[in-house]
């Protein structure tokens, strides 16, 4: 019973070195998505384009892009505050009634009082940034977790909006054109693209910045990563969260911004399913619903994604039905397949 | 030579690039107090999570009473008598220590309210988890309806270490039962140790603590990066040749018992 | 079951691409609908392509739709608009972009922003079932304590127009016709919201009866609201007290009127405006003509006819047994 | 710099016995709630029916109780399925799409088949169970989270019941009267109440009497507030995940039998908002979102506190907007209060 | 007498019913280790989380340098030149090491870069991270943008060891910073312990070993039921006295210093 043992290993310390050499090729692949986060959702994506492209000519025209950029503009935009959110291991589930309060918020003041856009716009902001900051704090204060707090305010905020617009849609004609110059187009390489898509893309690439550049975007990744760790690490989480849901409230006022370009008025029954399309979009970006981990781009990826499904069906004929169906059958493929990606220990 | 009780051969467990055990082997002889040492990561918790069902190895070959088992779940190593205390402990803070005690193994009623209304038998499993508590006689617990998230970090130990030895039949398992306790505390884990031995069962130690490991094992099973490197005799080995060889500042005697 | 079959002119069989664009998806009558649309391309050589809204009210489904319709290459589109008015945009957008674009069952607002209007006329249908229920109050020497079951908040223009028919049709006075609510006639009970749908229309009914057990008199946005405000007031004992008058004329509702359930319906017709629809832009594909509007109305009316087996005098109507040959779903 | 300290303290071992002295009253009745676990939510019931009661003399009538008894039967069933998946720490956003969908498989295919009663209800249990076992087979198998799964499913669910039905409404006429004996009533001492209602009543009971007294209900329990350790300490979890979801989904087709009897239809439209409304009332009823705690009686009574705010609002005349509002500050208020409640340490 | 660097006077915690803080009493002298011991529950980290600005103490004073002070967060004590390494260690398992190191005192790069968009400067830190390990000595961490989740549980220690002993400029305290070391990661956390008393900054030190306790600390507080219970000096009490006086078994001489 005895036993020489030979040590093989290069004594790297711990945790012991692997030996690379039985991986199969799925191994590989599983290895090489791996090294990007976002790298999942944007092979899904591709996929994506590339079967729609082949089952229909139009599909890869720049006009149709240029409308895909568009249908994901609003929620996009708001997918990021959502994301946001989610990185804290919160959940939004009030962002389109704080949109819809907003917008009815910009356009009816405007319509009513005669208040120019701007001010109108900075006022819809204010509200937008006011309703994330009572969101956060009810979190914050009450220590009430964020799905029963955005389940209560998603009410409420819902109920001042059809209070205040009286039910009643504002039309686009009564507005000043600032408020509706998100649905104006510019001339990009021959291709007619909105304010609104455009906004939406440098929003994103700001939030991303903002998160992988500054102090408050590692704070938000370790408040969502590990609430009472972070508090003791030095970090001040409850301002680092009311900061969170006031800047998601602000991005939500943003989203309302595009809303009304895009549809050309107001209407108060805007938004009722919005945020679990944002959740949605999230998801499949590859943000994780527990909090820590995950990115903006990904969220704009998994945006375009559900766009891009439903878009493409659309053109190649198929019902809604079916859309529907593809899309549910989506969010489980898409986040199956994150996962699997994610297994891999670096 | 007498047939080890448990016994692991080749073991190898894979998590991704990471490779904890890398085939390693381990006996267990009965009666007998087997203590296990290692630096971190040696692969000690993953090989008692092997032996005890929570992980199957990629490879290797595991022997009860020489006759080869393999462990698809706790269960399984639970119905063949080896009761495992976790260095997470495995409990569940919002149930009563008497639940904690019987979890996954309920009793259930007499009669038609058993059998037909599948109801339990709370006041029997409570009064036998008083018993338990009261024979093992290591903590002061004074109410078998307490729910565990109420307890201190040690009493909690005590639970978890009072159900292993409690239903273990066979083999009792524990990795750094004593870790995060007092030492008045710690002593009363040996204590229960020890008892389990006077028992006639044999028990797996997992621990860091040299003083306690020479003072209560039998033989001392030393892994070092996921193989067992030697096994030695606390009353011929020296404290500090054992933390040698660990670590690998020594190699082990070319035979070991 | 896949109604848009291929994909436009690159299906290659296919003629024009008409799109309908149906408030949702599960209301009978839009199922309807579609079926005549379908059936009317079937005979034009035209192809259908549908999409619905989620849920009564869901405005941005729509606007997607109908963008997706100009990419694809539709000649135009019939749409029953869920926001009447923010809606609008978006139709003007299909029309610059050379699409003929026809409202079915509700008006846009203003009813001009389509090309044309293809409806029931709403206000009419609400008259009728007004006048009817007035001439049977009055005949019967009853006082009527008046429940009115609408679509949802937000003032889309058939729920505005039914509801303020009917009252206008019974004698209250409506104040202004563009809102709902603000009468004063204290023989209104109240409103409540259905969605235009059976679960919706039973709670609604509850709740009015519990502020006013009274009731004997229920309006109702349509038939699917008025099947839930009937077991309300079945539950409640109180079927055979109180008269419900609706709007729709669908095989269940008239036989829902046969058998004395529903008083009066007013019967539209769905098939018509959906095969009127699609005829119309085939034809405008074919040679560029818009269709001309009703003499004397902003929309092209497909006819309502009230429906029920207890005639009031000076309110034409036909019986049941007729409604039957002509319902529709 | 010396100090003999007084042992003044009872000597019963860790954690050290405090004094009860010094308690204010309002931590004296803090104390007294806690001690039932129900109680928070039911105190809100409580005093939401005085004040109702005093604002209008009808609410206490036999009948309108019976009527809200009726009003809630939906979402209280429901809710009894998304209880026991949230005591395992997880949610299902699909439980009304699985009850619309299997509402309509009972009905239709008796409708076309003349397929009896019993087999056309008991081929609806089978459908509902077969959607839950999906959803558990997706989170036990693909280790996804049960927002993802139910998100997905969801739509698809949501897709074949437009598929199947064709989107029509399948009246009761049509069906056999089985179908809609849950909305037939019976004679409780003077007030009618329907068979609907008192199965609701029966089932929180049978649910409530297997989470409390049988292995199961434990085990319930157990994974929801520790999957790994539940597995280390025997339990079958993924066994007893794949029971709790299947066991909802068959709930959830109990559901559906009560919304045919109700509405005396089966309808393609009915029941999309329903999973926020059923996790509202699990949610106000006191059960946790993290899982492992909470009680079936709970979340009946939060139905009920829903139901009983929107009813005693609509008899005091008051606009839906505000009963919108109300349920939104309720869930607030109700929550943050069972907090407190908890709080206090036995 | 010296001034205390730290002090504590009769400070109160409590949690619903239970007392964790019973009047605690605790002082720090310049440049010495002070060991903390006592049975599990005796209010232990309790109180150091009082005096690291964890936890608000209900009652009692909290002194530095001689002033009063009142931490109302983590921060205000690390303002103060107080670090600490929690018993549950509190490092963010998805940031890198040096992210980690820097938590909250992140450094910004000069320039527009960093007062307008505040942009962190990435290599800055992470060099200064490699410094400071290196400087340690303590592990063998290759990587400061490695992951902390991928670390074993010995790694993640050693970094939030070497959090505080690189930050902290007037007192470094640790909860029993080894509870789930090897021995060699012990040895190498006691040794950077002796390192920081080096430097002069004076240490607090938790723990349930007495080995340890005796081979680094100047004095000892043994904590029970909540209060501070005697001082030794462990130069002149035996461990099994310690022990003794810290289980109640004893009485403590009626003078400590
Ligand atoms: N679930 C897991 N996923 C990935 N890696 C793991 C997992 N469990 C263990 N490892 C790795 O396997 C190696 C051995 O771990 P193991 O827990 O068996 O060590 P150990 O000897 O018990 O250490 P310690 O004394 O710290 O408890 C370590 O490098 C560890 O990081
Ligand atoms: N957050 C809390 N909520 C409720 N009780 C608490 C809390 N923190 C500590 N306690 C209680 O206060 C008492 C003292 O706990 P503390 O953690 O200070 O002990 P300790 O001496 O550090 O013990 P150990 O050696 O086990 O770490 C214990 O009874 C504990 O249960
Ligand atoms: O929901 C309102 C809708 O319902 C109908 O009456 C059909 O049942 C339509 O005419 C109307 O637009
Ligand atoms: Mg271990
Ligand atoms: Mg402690």
């Amino acid at each position: 019973m005895s036993t020489t043992l030979s040590q093989s290993h290069s004594s790297g310390g711990n945790p012991l070195g692997g030996d690379d050499t039985k991986r199969s090729p799925l191994a590989r692949l599983q290895h090489l998505l791996h090294s990007q986060a976002t790298i999942g959702p944007a092979a899904v994506l591709l996929v994506a384009i590339v079967v729609f492209a082949v089952l229909s000519p139009r599909f890869l025209t720049p006009g149709n892009i240029s409308l895909i950029l568009q249908q994901v503009a609003v929620i996009g935009t708001l997918a990021v505050g959502q994301t946001i959110v989610i990185l804290t291991a919160g959940i939004d589930l009030s962002c389109g009634a704080i949109m819809v309060l907003t917008s009815i918020v910009m356009a009816k003041v405007a319509a009513d009082t005669g208040l120019p856009g701007l001010p109108a716009l900075l006022l819809g902001f204010l509200v937008g940034t006011l309703c994330g900051l009572l969101n956060g704090l009810l979190v914050t204060r009450l220590k009430l977790p964020p799905f029963i707090v955005t389940l209560g305010t998603l009410n409420v905020f819902f109920a001042l909006n059809l209070w205040y617009s009286e039910s009643a849609t504002i039309r686009g004609t009564d507005m000043p054109s600032l408020l509706l110059w998100t649905g104006q187009t510019i001339n990009l390489g021959g291709t007619r693209v909105t304010y609104g898509s455009i906004m939406m893309v440098v929003l994103v690439a700001a939030m991303a910045f903002a998160l992988k550049n500054t102090a408050w975007g590692r704070h938000v990744y370790a408040t969502g990563d590990d609430l009472e760790a972070s508090r003791l690490s030095g970090i001040r989480t409850a301002r680092v969260l009311l900061s969170v849901y006031a800047t998601a409230g602000a991005v939500y006022a943003l989203a309302a911004w595009v809303l009304i370009g895009r549809i050309a008025s107001a209407s108060p029954q805007a938004g009722q399913m919005d945020n679990l399309d944002s959740i949605t979009a999230v998801v499949i970006g590859g943000t994780s619903l527990f909090g820590g981990r995950g990115a903006i781009v990904g969220s704009l990826i998994g945006a375009l994604i559900v766009g891009v499904f439903r878009n493409g069906l659309a053109l190649a004929g198929v019902d809604v039905l079916w859309q529907t169906l593809a899309v549910g059958v989506l969010i489980i493929v898409a986040v199956s397949l994150d996962q699997w990606i994610r297994k891999v220990k670096p | 030579m007498t047939t080890p009780v448990l016994q692991a051969r080749g073991l190898v467990k894979r998590y991704g690039r990471v490779t904890a055990l890398a085939g390693a082997d381990l006996e267990l002889l009965p009666g007998e107090i087997l203590a296990v040492i290692g630096d971190n990561g040696a692969g000690k918790s993953s090989l008692i999570k092997a032996l005890s069902g929570a992980v199957v190895p990629d490879e290797g070959e595991i022997l009860v009473d020489g006759r080869p088992v393999s462990f698809s779940s706790p269960i399984d190593a639970r119905d063949a008598g080896i009761e495992t205390v976790h260095q997470s402990l495995a409990v569940s803070p919002s149930l009563d220590i008497a639940a904690n005690l019987f979890l996954g193994r309920e009793r259930r009623r007499r009669g038609v309210l058993g059998s037909v209304f599948r109801m339990l038998d709370r006041n029997g499993m409570r009064d036998e988890a008083r018993r338990q508590l009261d024979a093992l006689g290591i903590m002061t617990i004074q109410n078998p309806g307490q729910a565990v998230e109420t307890l201190s970090g040690g009493q909690r130990q005590a639970v978890a270490v009072a159900r292993a030895a409690a239903f273990g039949s066979r083999v009792v398992i524990m990795d750094e039962p004593t870790a995060a306790l007092g030492v008045r505390e710690s002593r009363a884990v040996l204590d229960l140790v020890l008892q389990v031995r006077e028992r006639g069962l044999p028990v797996i130690l997992i621990s860091h603590n040299m003083p306690h490991v020479f003072e209560v094992a039998d033989r001392i099973h030393i892994q070092r990066l996921g193989r067992r490197k030697a096994v030695v005799d606390p009353k011929t080995v020296s404290m500090s040749d054992a933390v040698a060889i660990m670590t690998g500042a020594m190699e082990p005697p070319g035979q070991f018992a | 079951l896949v109604t848009g079959c291929g994909s436009g002119d690159d299906a290659g069989g296919g003629g024009t691409l008409v799109g309908l664009v149906t408030k949702t998806d599960t209301n009978p009558f839009f199922v309807k609908m579609k079926e005549g649309a379908q059936a009317a391309a079937g005979s034009t050589g035209a192809t259908v392509q549908s999409f619905a809204g989620k849920q009564d009210g869901d405005n941005q489904s729509q606007v997607d739709a109908i963008e997706n319709l100009i990419g694809a290459g539709a000649k135009g589109i019939l749409i029953t608009p869920n926001d009447s008015k923010a809606i609008v945009p978006s139709v003007d957008k299909a029309r610059q972009a050379g699409l003929l674009v026809i409202a079915l069952d509700t008006q846009l607002e203003p009813a001009d922003a389509a090309d044309a209007t293809f409806a029931t006329d709403n206000y009419q249908a609400g008259r009728l079932i007004g006048q009817w229920a007035k001439a049977k109050f009055e005949a019967e020497g009853k006082q009527a304590k008046i429940a009115l079951l609408d679509l949802n908040p937000n003032q889309v223009s058939v729920d505005v127009q039914r509801d303020q028919g009917f009252l206008e049709g019974f004698g209250v006075d409506v104040k202004d016709k563009a809102k709902i609510g603000d009468e004063s006639d204290p023989r209104i009970v109240g409103h409540d919201v259905t969605d235009g749908a059976p679960e919706g229309g039973r709670t609604a009914m509850e709740n009015l009866l519990q502020k006013d057990p009274g009731i004997n008199l229920v309006y109702t946005i349509n038939e699917p609201a008025a099947a839930g405000a009937y077991e309300a007031l079945k539950a409640a004992g109180k079927e055979k007290d109180v008269t419900i008058v609706s709007v729709d004329g669908g095989c269940p509702g008239v036989e829902n009127v046969k058998s004395g359930i529903i008083g009066a319906t007013a019967q539209q017709y769905p098939l018509k405006m959906a095969q009127l629809g699609v005829e119309a832009i085939a034809k405008f594909a074919e040679d560029g003509t818009k269709p001309q509007n009703t003499a004397g109305k902003d929309f092209v009316d497909t006819g309502v006819t009230l429906v029920t087996d207890q005639p009031a005098t000076g309110v034409e109507s036909k019986d049941s047994a007729w409604g039957l040959q002509n319902c529709w779903g």
